[in-house]
């Protein structure tokens, strides 16, 4: 089952030596609850939380412990129960100091009464579906972590034609969506069919990269009988699950620059979402697990259902510990080896978004050395969006923000491929991380 | 624990700079092994002195410089061993040096280093020789085994006397010539193996030889003789693909060749020099900025496409 | 301390700044074409060295005189037309007592009137400056003009042709590089000597720089 | 010969064999215009149209006043007066139909008129005794070279914008070098017309 649907550019991750798949592919997925949890109020993209809770109190599962603030806020629930022993800053991945509620679990999962079920996805009343999303705290499982109501709510003059959920998986190491398709392809069947009747769209396509026949095979009878639904095969390369490649890739639509899937009538979401967003919906579950990834230098690689805010530590400990003596560990990854986030320390809990920890020893984490550009092209045939990542990256090394911003280095995807491919090693993917912010915080000054 | 904290991407594919470049010198291996066969000691001498000279010379430049010494990265390597390849196998030991200085000095060293030359610094080194000493860089002696150069039986190529060579001499290279440039096996034996390890696309090697073929035809020539006589072949697979010289972008590589292949087949056919091979391939690297800039691909939601669907 | 403009000024101080600090071929980058061509030999950077430096002189000082009278956008053709009318006394000159070096230099001899330099300097120094200013500056800016040729066309006939100004100086055996005497020999040359002067101008500097500290 | 091919030969003669900057160094003051392309190519296009008018213009002037008043000695400032004459002519040409032009080329425009490659082109022309229309090509191909040689230059040198040039050979210095490779190059065009 090969597919030749792809976008321009890209690279092999999969096929070269980082094969990262492999030790978790055909593991089922396992529950895993941690003693205690630390459950950030800042998981999505968007003001963080508010606390509503305070130290000795007890909460029960699924109880709202963080009161949305802002636009684009979400509520945040306990995801065991137990007795709250602190609320406060704790170290993050990208923070030293994010809010944070911490639960000590008593291992009764004693579910709070607060959300109502709708029941069939088919049947329910449409108009409630978002609201019902929103109240149980979803967002985008795929690594952005973009409210999934605000996603789903269409402006006046817009609309939306196509659904598109995202089982491409493109990432190396990562299977969480994998099993996910393989293990409850029907809820992700009932996840879509909320969000398109939610919206009144007529189609819902699910993309999955080829070198999961299974997962295929699984979704196609998921799909069956179900009106509008289709399952849509694409070729194995590095980014395919990228939203601009596959909005391209299953539509044959270009978002413009500067503007959103909405923009051109497509909305995507991750398989994990249409989960979440079924669990929701049927059953009036708040989103308090997920599916995580746990790979690399650990002794049982897994895919483990894991309570949000589970620490890092905590999921290694379940996968039998680190493979390696703990000295000789190099970089703990949070996310796929692409795009995920490095880890400060192996206390991180775990968020709404993280789909994996990989785990590297010092020898794979070391970086190898820049050396001069030898102009070999290999970045500008990888760029999936057609960017020069060569002449941008001098432009971004003399801090040239006009030019670089005029060589669209705010289209740049950060996706990594021109950084993996470089034989020089040079440090291209991160620079442009970094010209972005800025010129997007300068923007943002001469705005304010 | 002390964890790394550096940016994505955390993996890198396998191939480096130098692993690029061993590529190179292993696929350029049966070309010198084939030519020592048929020229014998002159042609040995002459790729050993242009290699470590090219090496030496970049080393002296770069601590002169005080620039980070790179002699690892096997660059120079690579520039000495085509250079010393390009050479006519009579060619005198301190022509070899000369050139390798002046390619790895000249050529690339004073515009920066590695990656910041515009030419070729074998083509360049080659040119310069062919002007400035034509006596030594047109004679040819014929193949004649280990002593071929101390006897130095004079010949003619192929390219100044066709037809009277055999397809199958051309293609062996028991013909007169440069000493790397003559057997066209082992050129393709090397070509497999660069696109085997995915060191250099077939977009540049295959273009430029057809176009070759293709206008060699059109101009009234043999156009199996063509491709099979002179450096065409050797160029097309070593030289025309080096990465630091070449558009970048897929559009602009097939540009470059074809022109180059058609300003080769001019040159031999019109011009003073015999061979247009060197001077085609220089001309095109001058002008491979402009191609790049415009053969360009669309940027993702820039431009026509990206707005096809909106309203 | 006087400033590099006053030292510029006083007549002594031109004709050493127009001879190596301010080069006007190797440092300040002007008259570059005659530079590049006809410096094949030291016989023929002299020539065109004195020639031009002699038309220097002559447009200088009738631009310091005529200074006032014309500014605006209207200069540079005057100084244009001035200088062709010395050029092409010039070329008079050369073509009626040394016909060999002429026929060397050929079409550079009136190009002498388009020369950046002269234009350069009328524009610069003598437009803004008396008589006996114009001319040192002129003189300095000539020799130092004819200094660079004559080194640049030594230099490409040594290497070219293993000789200077016809003796030759380096053994028989000397297998000479034709490409010094080709035009990319004249502009690896010239580029290397600016590169050379401006590494030990920087280096002396550098140095005082630090002495004084 | 027919009448075309000898026009493509002599294009082909001056555009690539004998190119005004690279084989007969005339012009190359307007070096440090290559820096940026676009620029490049204003300054190469506006030479290019100053240099084939000019060509007639100097023909007519010599051919027509200069010989038969037998001043063949007033050659030089009688040219240099048409060539300007002819550029302030252009430059307020375009500075009609197209002001925007004007005002980006507004330094470069004046010294066109210094460009030895104008005036060496009026003399050649004048030393090869050719006809007008001859003149009138040589001007138009002489100028082509010019534009291709410096559009090339200045697509090289905006490569070079990126590259780790030693310190003392920024500038003017790797520019010349830059031509020297360039110049070596276009040796191999010799016999090509």
């Amino acid at each position: 089952m090969t597919s030749n649907r792809t976008f321009r550019g890209g690279v092999h991750p999969l096929r070269a030596r980082h094969e990262g798949k492999a030790p978790t592919r055909g593991q089922t997925v396992r529950d895993y609850a941690a003693g205690t949890v630390t459950i950030m109020m800042g998981m999505h993209l968007g003001a963080p939380s508010e606390p509503c809770v305070k130290a000795g109190d007890h909460v029960k599962l699924g109880q709202v412990i963080g009161e949305p603030v802002g636009p684009l806020g979400l509520s945040v629930h306990a995801s065991v129960s137990g007795k709250v022993l602190a609320v406060g800053p704790v170290q993050s991945v990208s923070s030293p100091a994010a809010m944070a509620v911490t639960i000590e679990n008593d291992f009764r999962d004693e579910w709070a009464d607060g959300l109502r079920p709708l029941g069939d996805v088919e049947t329910c009343p449409a108009e409630e579906i978002v609201p019902a999303i929103r109240a149980a705290g979803v967002c985008g499982m795929g690594g952005a972590a973009f409210p999934t109501h605000v996603k789903l709510t269409v402006r006046e003059g817009q609309f939306c034609d196509t659904i598109i959920l995202n089982g491409a998986e493109c990432e190396t190491h990562l299977t969480c969506d994998h099993r996910l398709m393989l293990e409850r392809g029907g809820r992700i069947v009932d996840g879509l069919r909320a969000a398109m009747r939610a919206l009144n769209v007529k189609k819902g396509v699910i993309a999955i990269e080829d070198n999961k026949p299974d997962a295929i095979e699984a979704m196609r009878r998921a799909a069956q009988g179900r009106a509008g639904v289709e399952v849509m095969p694409l070729r194995t390369k590095y980014p395919q699950g990228g939203e601009k490649q596959l909005i391209q890739v299953v539509t044959g639509r270009e978002v413009p620059a500067g503007k959103l899937p909405l923009d051109v009538h497509v909305i995507v979401l991750n398989v994990g979402t249409a989960c979440a967003i079924a669990d929701a919906v049927i059953d009036g579950r708040p989103l308090i697990s997920r599916i995580t990834t746990v790979t690399g230098r650990v002794a049982r690689p897994s895919n483990l259902r894991v309570r949000v805010g589970t620490s890092v530590a905590d999921l290694v400990a379940a996968c039998g510990g680190y493979s390696i003596p703990d000295a000789e560990v190099g970089k703990v990854v949070l996310g796929g080896a692409m795009t995920g986030f490095p880890c400060p320390g192996d206390q991180v809990p775990i968020a709404k978004a993280h789909n994996g920890v990989v785990v590297y020893s010092r020898a794979e984490a070391a970086e190898p050395e820049e050396s001069p550009c030898i102009r070999c092209g290999r970045c500008v045939d990888a760029c999936p969006i057609g960017l020069i990542p060569w002449r941008l990256k001098y432009l971004c090394d003399a801090n040239d923000m006009k030019e670089a911003a005029a060589q669209n280095v705010m289209d740049c995807i950060v996706c990594g491929g021109c950084s993996y491919i470089c034989p020089a090693h040079r440090v291209l993917t991160a620079s442009f991380k970094t010209m972005k912010d800025r010129i997007a915080a300068e923007a943002k000054k001469g705005k304010g | 624990m002390n964890l790394r904290m550096s940016p994505a991407p955390h993996v890198y594919s396998s191939q480096s700079t130098r692993a690029l470049m061993l590529n190179v010198i292993i696929a350029l291996l049966p070309c010198a092994v084939a030519g020592v066969w048929h020229f014998g000691s002159g042609a040995l001498t002459l790729i050993l002195a242009s290699t470590l000279s090219a090496v030496l010379a970049e080393c002296l430049w770069q601590k002169l410089a005080g620039r980070r010494v790179l002699i690892g990265d096997l660059s120079a390597v690579v520039t000495g061993l085509i250079l010393g390849l390009n050479l006519p196998p009579s060619a005198p030991w301190w022509l070899a040096v000369l050139g390798s200085a002046f390619a790895v000095v000249v050529v690339k060293g004073l515009f920066g280093g590695l990656g910041d030359n515009f030419v070729n610094p074998a083509l360049a080194a080659r040119a310069m020789l062919l002007v400035s000493w034509p006596k030594y860089m047109t004679a040819w002696v014929a193949p004649a085994g280990w002593n071929a150069c101390v006897d130095a039986v004079s010949a003619a190529t192929p390219l100044a006397s066709p037809g009277s060579f055999t397809a199958w001499q051309l293609f062996l290279g028991d013909v007169p010539g440069s000493i790397g440039e003559t057997c066209k096996l082992a050129i393709l034996l090397g070509l497999a193996f660069l696109l085997l390890t995915k060191t250099v696309s077939w977009r540049i090697p295959v273009t430029l030889t057809a176009s070759a073929f293709a206008f060699s035809w059109i101009f009234g020539g043999d156009p199996v003789a063509a491709i099979l006589s002179g450096g065409v072949l050797f160029a097309a697979v070593f030289m025309a693909t080096d990465y630091v010289t070449c558009p970048m972008s897929a559009a602009g590589q097939l540009v470059y060749a074809a022109c180059a292949g058609l300003l080769i087949v001019l040159i031999r056919r019109y011009g003073l020099y015999p061979e247009g091979v060197t001077f085609a391939i220089l001309l095109m690297n001058i002008a491979a900025p402009l191609i790049d800039r415009c053969v360009r691909r669309r940027v993702y939601g820039h431009g026509k496409g990206a707005n096809a669907h909106n309203g | 301390m006087r400033t590099m403009d006053d030292r510029k000024h006083a007549p002594g101080e031109a004709l050493k700044y127009g001879v190596l600090g301010g080069n006007p071929l190797l440092r300040l980058g002007l008259g570059l074409c005659p530079a590049l061509a006809v410096t094949v030999t030291a016989m023929n950077g002299l020539g065109m060295g004195l020639a031009t430096a002699c038309v220097l002189l002559c447009t200088s000082l009738t631009v310091s005189t005529l200074r006032g009278l014309v500014a605006g956008r209207a200069r540079v053709p005057l100084f244009l037309l001035v200088s062709a009318v010395f050029a092409a006394v010039a070329q008079m000159i050369l073509a009626g007592w040394f016909p060999a070096l002429n026929g060397a230099l050929g079409v550079f001899v009136p190009l002498i009137a388009v020369n950046c330099l002269i234009l350069n300097r009328a524009d610069e120094a003598a437009s803004r400056s008396g008589l006996m200013t114009a001319a040192a500056d002129a003189v300095g800016m000539g020799l130092g003009y004819t200094a660079a040729l004559t080194l640049v066309g030594a230099l490409r006939e040594l290497i070219g042709r293993g000789s200077v100004f016809g003796a030759a100086i380096l053994p028989s055996g000397y297998e000479p590089m034709l490409l010094a005497a080709m035009p990319a020999g004249g502009f690896l040359m010239v580029g290397l000597l600016m590169g050379v002067f401006r590494a030990v101008a920087s280096g002396r500097s550098g140095k005082k720089e630090s002495e004084r500290t | 010969m027919s009448g075309v091919a000898r026009v493509l030969l002599f294009m082909v003669s001056c555009v690539f064999t004998e190119n005004i900057f690279l084989t007969r160094l005339m012009g190359c003051c307007a070096l440090d215009e290559s820096r940026r392309l676009g620029a490049a190519a204003g300054v190469g296009l506006f030479t290019a149209l100053v240099m084939t008018l000019s060509s007639a213009g100097a023909w007519m002037v010599g051919r027509w006043v200069l010989t038969p008043l037998d001043a063949a000695y007033l050659q030089t400032p009688a040219f240099v007066a048409v060539i300007i004459l002819l550029t302030v002519l252009c430059a307020a040409l375009i500075g009609r139909i197209r002001p925007a032009l004007r005002e980006a080329l507004e330094g470069s425009l004046t010294w066109a008129a210094a460009n030895c490659a104008v005036l060496g082109t009026a003399v050649l022309n004048m030393e090869k005794a050719c006809s007008l229309g001859e003149a009138l090509l040589s001007g138009l191909f002489n100028g082509l070279g010019f534009l291709l040689a410096i559009v090339c230059m200045a697509g090289v040198r905006e490569r070079l914008a990126f590259s780790k040039v030693p310190e003392s050979l920024r500038g003017l210095p790797i520019a010349l070098i830059s031509a020297s490779l360039m110049a070596l190059a276009f040796m191999g065009f010799t016999g090509l017309a």
